[in-house]
């Protein structure tokens, strides 16, 4: 059935090459035995530790360093790096790009059937968004335990459940697991799942880069992990110079785990910028783009070009620690501000890579729970590229206090405050859509409003801290903390479980309970602000971050939000039940488009064919026409159906 | 249900839309390349601010005590080298569109060549750097500069080999004497890739000049 | 699998999770003292004195860490214990003997070179008394026993980097190269002090603070005073 | 948003969150600032934290009409136009919905100017405070007067202070893992874990760290400053009440972060001079032996470094040429 113009498209949709050799070879063929998945993964990742640390060992085994200090940086180092090597070898990540060596082109990939793909180096996106659920889900609990033991350390100032040293292990790997998993959390599993439906595309740009993304982003758990069986590191997640060179071999698994996280955070924003700059349907003009498109191409701009910052000043990191460079050690001609200005070059940028997804959802999901067209669709978009391009010139708001360039203090106060007029748009953009409209309280459009509430609280705050008179008091103790606690995780996990109840139904074609939904959402938000708003006044009170003792008077209100915060721990219980109710134990079969929404990735067939749409569709329009009468329709699905003109607010079909 | 694949059914995609996804593809390769030089300029960049911080603070006097320089010999050899690869390539570039394969296939092997005797220098300059690594601010971005130039080079020359070992394929599966300018999908494909492909030796080019300046010259 | 069968997997996998955060805190991050409190407090006749003997060793010689610098207590029973978190009873007068085995180097800071916070800001060496040393010279200062909180700090003169007999592995006997270092001091109301050293001593990195300097258990402790 | 849909029996949705909100912003403004503002922490025991609070202060009385705005305007929606709500009129779509150039314009310009005020009354009161307390790096651009005198002073063996001739007191701050040390070059550099502090003086901390980045942070005094290896930061104010206040390090420091506090006092001109002659010459026999003082301390390179490095073992990296006279001998 074949013409000669035309192919069959049961294939892998990435797989656009494979027409052009019918007579292929049969290089890639093995038996079943030799196919690889996350079992051959760990076997090459353990090989790989193995024989880097044998290496590192018996090339520097011998420096007086080494010997006195009783660790080997070097042979940690290398351990972990051919750990990783062997892990991407074993999944397969390299097999292209060394068969690439020899002229080969990609191979003809019979897509895997059932569940063993999940553990595969699959390159359907939509596999990979799924994927990254279960990994964000990983990093998130553990971190989240984290913070349980953080609160159990700080119920009392002076008794210790732990010691101090093994605090700061925890407040250290807690924060890097959590910065690492909010770099992901929504790009990941539903930026790559859903960009490609809503810009009309079959397929992403660089689909073996996305798995690449995807698999190294689980091999920086590992890596992250490890410091906790080395000892931990002691310097939190901005691992600060020169305590990041005196630290013990902990430090060597955060400064290559940012490294591998980092390449896996390039490799994401490089496929998924490549994807919207090029894949976008015919009529899917800028203007049309979805608004949370527009968000992740402003995510994937700054995840490409900030990131390669991080990943030089871990490099430098590392060769201090391995070769005893002396990048960041100011008696050797290093400077301890270097690493203070490279990390927050590049985490200032991060703390918009983690907001602007969640600004996405949250803007998408509003119009479909109003029943309106999003107000200022312009600004919207606007205010996302502008936070984008200003995230880069206000580092410095983070060294107010620290002695580097005080005189251009004022500078970067101005900066600091004129990067809220653009997040200020993302407000107007609410609050112009729930404007006469038909608001439905949906489990989504809580978590989605809810964003707004945190957010708010966080962003004010924010200018409380960029204000450097005030930001004398508030610099380094619980009040910054609970600020970017209220950005983070009020702002962006919000804005992830939103997008979570609201997309899983066309992921799985299951629907989240909504009596459980409901529960999650109330317990999460009403101990989220219990957890976290004591936080604002225990650092006004002057409690520093990071420590295990703190002033007899301010038990009280630790114990109230450590109280709070095993309470928040117990909705995301909550969530998991939720999620293990209705997707596995006792799954209710979703509706076709149960939030009747005009957006494309509802339009296409449920579950989504690998080949995400039958014919290529012509996009006539924006998708949010609601309530609009004579609305185009979004766009031509080319199948005999047009998508479906809403007019109104009809109820939930859940 | 959730099984995407069990969706699926055999359909047949237009002329049209096989051309559609093929522009996409090859706009990837082009967008693709110059993110990729825009990503590679932030590293480099990283590496110039910390040269200029530390040069500019010269914390302890120890910016470069004694005016130590790395061996220039070596600096040069490994420059030109690089410089060499990057007009081969931009070269081979330039008569492979004008459909002299062969003279594409000649500098390109030629390219290699020398990108890995660049690679051999950068590494075996080791030895013969005539300081300790932690013995200054220069010393530190220099080793610095050194392990990012190895990167460097091995991405730089596995993309020209890379290229060239897909065009010798071509050349074996197709009938056709020149398969590289052919009009078929993966002629256009490969001709896109070697285009970004000397793009990124020719930033090479230029920030290894920066570079070479900066630490060997300046 | 039937719905129940799904119910008992994922209840299975839970508490083998929720097994594995067990297991893992547990190995990884120990909650509790490390190594465990020594008891002080423990027949002892209420307001008498108390007796503590610790030794400071270059290379403990056992343990995970057999080249880190530590120190060790002597407990009531009399046996030398690895271990710094020692419960002492508050306001009561402790008497400090520090057997000192390790070589020593001058001070980041000559601050600590001057006796602090002891029952006449002095204490004796070798059965001599000095309030102040200058590290600079001499054998220089092994470590300090300080604790910040109440401003008591003690240099712990260094042996002769030369001894022809120094300890490597401790516990260590006075046969070996060492000093003795005594002083006083009061304990204060009820609570928990931390002390450290504030010498470079972590020999192998930077500043010498890290290691044995930033582990507990080696260069730094609790006294975990309680009211009697 | 325009009203051109409004019908007779429509109320008028704007005016009524208008009218709600200002009655809101104003009382809450009011008992924020007569109740709360007075007692907003750290109080005002310096001129860094009366004019740090006040300036916290302005910052909410701006606040709290933004907040209240937007909860004003969602909480109105929630209410008016939830979906099952009897009779809530189905939404209108198109053009007009879409986008409202007078509230976008609106928007921006208020948000705007709030904005650009804050910028510029943080900046005054930066100014005019000499840096607010905080750190300015090694050579402030914002100083009391007399600071360049004393500090220049302080480096020579002639440096004194003597209360009421309005001198600038100049105290070194020396973090070390894990413990705050403080030196008063005016009174023949000594060395001395007790911070004490004259009333009624402008304070110059010289803040800096023997090891790795701390942060140095006198609560109730209003500053913070990080300590930096090799690198002096200069914090001002000027003390105006009597008390204790407390010191914590603010930026994780290792180990003992956690424990590495301590309590300073504020204390008459004449008890602080009593103070300080007292301990200058109790501490003689160490000041003496202490480093000579200097705003920075550079290791030795063999022994107070850690051995990290192996200096002088690889030519020509000569840690004694290197550092020359700055080494100590060991």
């Amino acid at each position: 059935m074949t013409i000669s113009a035309e192919r069959p498209l049961k294939i892998a949709p990435e797989d656009a090459l494979s027409h052009a050799h019918p007579h292929r070879t049969s290089w890639t063929e093995r038996p079943g035995w030799l196919s690889q998945h996350l079992g051959t993964a760990i076997i090459g990742g353990i090989l790989g530790y193995v024989f880097g640390h044998w290496l590192g060992n018996y090339i520097t085994g011998a420096y007086p360093y080494n010997a006195n200090s009783g660790q080997n940086s070097s042979a940690d180092a290398l351990a972990l790096i051919f750990g990783v090597v062997g892990w991407l070898l074993g999944i397969g990540a390299f097999n292209y790009p060394l068969a690439k060596m020899i002229g080969r082109e990609p191979k003809h990939e019979v897509p895997v059937e059932g569940w063993t793909k999940y553990f595969r180096y699959t390159l359907d996106h939509k596999v990979v968004g799924k994927q990254y659920i279960v990994g964000v889900l990983l990093f998130l609990f553990t971190g989240g335990l984290l913070a349980m033991a953080i609160r159990t350390e700080l119920l009392n100032p002076t008794t210790h459940v732990f010691g101090p040293g093994t605090y700061i292990e925890i407040v250290s790997e807690h924060g890097t697991i959590m910065m690492m998993m909010a770099t992901s959390v929504i790009i990941g599993p539903i930026g790559n799942y859903f960009v490609p439906l809503m810009i009309g595309s079959r397929r992403m740009a660089f689909p073996r880069i996305e798995a690449f993304s995807f698999w190294i982003f689980i091999a920086g758990y590992a890596v992250i992990f490890s410091a906790l069986p080395y000892g931990g590191f002691p310097t939190g997640w901005t691992g600060y110079a020169p305590l990041q060179t005196q630290a013990g071999p902990g430090m060597i698994s955060y400064l290559l785990g940012f490294a591998v996280i980092g390449l896996g955070m390039m490799a994401a924003g490089f496929n998924i910028a490549a994807t919207i700059i090029n894949y976008r349907a015919p009529g899917m003009s800028w203007s049309r783009l979805p608004i949370f498109v527009w968000a992740v191409l402003a995510t994937a701009a700054l995840l490409t070009l900030a990131t390669p910052t991080l990943f030089a000043a871990g490099l430098f990191g590392v060769l201090d620690k391995t070769v005893q460079t002396a990048f960041y050690v100011t008696e050797h001609g290093g400077s301890s501000y270097l690493w203070q200005n490279l990390f927050w070059f590049f985490g200032h940028p991060e703390v918009y890579i983690m907001a602007l997804p969640g600004f996405g959802v949250v803007a998408e999901i509003m119009p479909v729970f109003t029943r309106k067209p999003l107000f200022a669709y312009k600004i919207a978009a606007a205010g996302m590229i502008g936070v984008a391009l200003l995230s880069f010139f206000v580092w410095q708001h983070h060294l107010f206090q620290s002695g580097i360039n005080p005189d251009m203090r004022p500078l970067f106060m101005l900066t600091t405050e004129l990067i809220s007029l653009p997040t200020g748009f993302i407000f107007l953009v609410g609050m112009g859509t729930l404007y006469r409209a038909k608001i439905r309280f949906e489990v989504p459009m809580l978590f989605a409003l809810a964003v707004f509430f945190n957010f708010l609280i966080g962003g004010v705050t924010g200018v409380f801290l960029s204000d450097v008179p005030v930001n004398v008091t508030v610099h380094g103790g619980f009040f910054v903390l609970s600020h970017f606690h209220y950005t983070i995780m009020g702002g962006l996990l919000f804005a992830f479980m939103a997008g979570l109840y609201y997309w899983l139904p066309k992921m799985t074609g299951k629907m989240m309970n909504k009596k459980l939904g409901l529960w999650h959402f109330w317990t999460m938000f009403i101990f989220f602000n219990l957890t976290f708003f004591p936080m604002f006044i225990i650092g006004l009170l002057g409690q520093p971050r990071r420590v295990f003792t703190y002033a007899k008077n301010l038990q009280t209100l630790n114990d109230f939000s450590s109280i709070s915060a095993f309470l928040l721990g117990f909705s995301f219980l909550i969530f998991f039940a939720n999620l293990m109710w209705s997707m596995y134990i006792k799954p209710t079969p979703a509706p076709a488009n149960p939030w009747d929404s005009l957006g494309l990735e509802w339009q296409t067939a449920n579950p989504v064919p690998l080949y995400n749409f039958e014919r290529i569709p012509v996009i006539m329009t924006d998708p949010y026409h609601y309530s609009e009468e004579g609305a185009p329709s979004v766009a031509d699905l080319g199948v005999g159906v047009k998508s479906p003109v809403s007019s109104g607010a009809k109820p939930a079909k859940s | 249900m959730s099984d995407t694949s069990k969706n699926s059914q055999e359909i047949t995609e237009t002329p049209e839309e096989i051309e559609y996804e093929l522009r996409g593809q090859i706009g990837s390769i082009w967008s693709g390349g110059r993110l990729f030089i825009g990503m590679y300029a932030f590293l480099l960049a990283s590496l110039a601010f910390a040269y200029f911080y530390l040069r500019a603070a010269n914390n302890g006097l120890l910016w470069r005590p004694h005016n130590v320089t790395a061996p220039t010999a070596y600096g040069w050899t490994i420059y030109s080298l690089c410089l060499l690869t990057a007009l081969l390539a931009i070269f081979g570039e330039r008569r492979l569109r004008r459909g002299s394969v062969a003279d594409w296939q000649v500098a390109g092997w030629i390219g290699v060549a020398c990108g890995l005797g660049a690679l051999g220098a950068q590494i075996w300059e080791f030895t013969a750097v005539p300081f300790y690594p932690g013995s200054s601010g220069y010393a530190s971005t220099f080793i610095g500069w050194s392990v990012i130039n190895i990167g460097t080079i091995v991405v730089g020359t596995y993309w020209l080999e890379t290229s060239l070992a897909r065009s010798l394929r071509m050349q074996r599966e197709s009938t056709s004497p020149k398969p590289e300018l052919a009009m078929d999908a993966s002629a256009r494909l490969f001709r896109a890739n070697v285009s970004s492909m000397t793009y990124f030796w020719g930033f090479v080019a230029i920030s290894g000049a920066l570079f070479l300046a900066m630490f060997y010259l300046l | 699998m039937s719905m129940g069968g799904r119910l008992v997997t994922v209840i299975a996998a839970f508490v083998v999770a929720v097994a594995l955060v067990v297991a893992g805190v547990a190995v990884f991050l120990k909650p509790g003292v490390p190594g465990g409190v020594v008891n002080f407090t423990k027949a002892q006749p209420v307001g008498s004195p108390v007796n503590l003997t610790v030794q400071t060793v270059g290379a403990i010689g056992f343990g995970a860490h057999p080249t880190w610098v530590s120190y060790l207590v002597k407990d009531p029973e009399g046996k030398w214990i690895h271990d710094t978190t020692w419960e002492l009873p508050a306001h009561t007068m402790i008497h400090m003997t520090v057997y000192q085995y390790d070589s020593g180097s001058p001070l980041r800071n000559q601050e600590w070179g001057q006796v602090q916070g002891t029952i006449g800001d002095t204490a004796t060496l070798n059965g001599k008394s000095y309030t102040v040393y200058n590290s600079y010279t001499g054998n220089g200062v092994g470590h300090t026993f300080a604790v910040p909180s109440l401003n008591l700090s003690v240099p712990l003169i260094g042996i002769d980097g030369n001894a022809t007999n120094p300890c490597n592995a401790a516990p260590c006997h006075t046969n070996y190269a060492h000093n003795v270092i005594k002083f006083s001091f009061m304990t204060p109301g009820a609570g928990n002090y931390s002390w450290q050293c504030f010498v470079p001593c972590g020999l192998g990195y930077l500043y010498g603070n890290g290691g044995p300097m930033s582990t507990q258990n080696y260069m730094g402790g609790f006294l975990q005073v309680v009211a009697q | 948003m325009t009203t051109e849909h409004t019908t007779q029996t429509e109320p008028r949705h704007l005016r009524r969150i208008g009218i709600i909100w200002i009655v809101a912003s104003i009382i809450g403004d009011l008992l924020y600032w007569f109740l709360v503002g007075p007692h907003v922490p750290p109080g005002r025991m310096t001129s860094s934290a009366t004019s740090d609070q006040l300036d916290f202060n302005i910052l909410m009385e701006l606040a709290l009409p933004v907040l209240f705005g937007i909860w004003v305007f969602f909480g109105y929606c929630f209410v008016t136009w939830r979906s099952k709500r009897r009779g809530v009129a189905e939404p209108t779509g198109g053009a007009a919905a879409r986008s409202n150039l007078r509230a976008q314009v609106w928007w921006i310009a208020v948000s705007s100017i709030l904005v650009l005020f804050l910028a510029g009354f943080g900046t005054i009161e930066l100014i005019a405070g000499d840096g607010s307390g905080g750190g300015e790096g090694p050579n402030p651009v914002w100083e009391p007067t007399g600071a360049v005198q004393a500090e220049t002073a302080a480096l020579t063996s002639s440096a004194s202070w003597t209360p009421g001739t309005n001198h600038v007191l100049v105290v070194q701050v020396i973090a070390q893992q894990w413990k705050f040390t403080y030196r008063y070059p005016q009174f023949g550099g000594f060395e001395s874990p007790q911070l004490v502090l004259p009333d009624n003086t402008s304070i110059a901390f010289n803040v800096t760290s023997l090891d790795v980045i701390h942060s140095f942070w006198a609560y109730q005094l209003e500053v913070k400053a990080d300590a930096n290896p090799q690198e002096n930061n200069v914090a001002f104010t000027t003390t105006n009440q009597l008390g204790n206040f407390t010191v914590r390090c603010s930026e994780l420091c290792g180990l003992w972060h956690g424990a590495m506090y301590n309590y300073g006092k504020v204390v008459s001109t004449s008890a602080f001079q009593n103070w300080a002659t007292t301990t200058e010459s109790a501490n003689a026999a160490n000041t003496k032996d202490l480093a000579p003082f200097a705003w920075t301390y550079v290791p030795d390179a063999n022994g107070a470094a850690g051995g990290y490095y192996p200096d002088g073992t690889v030519t020509p990296y000569s840690p004694v040429e290197t550092y020359g006279a700055k080494q100590p001998a060991s």
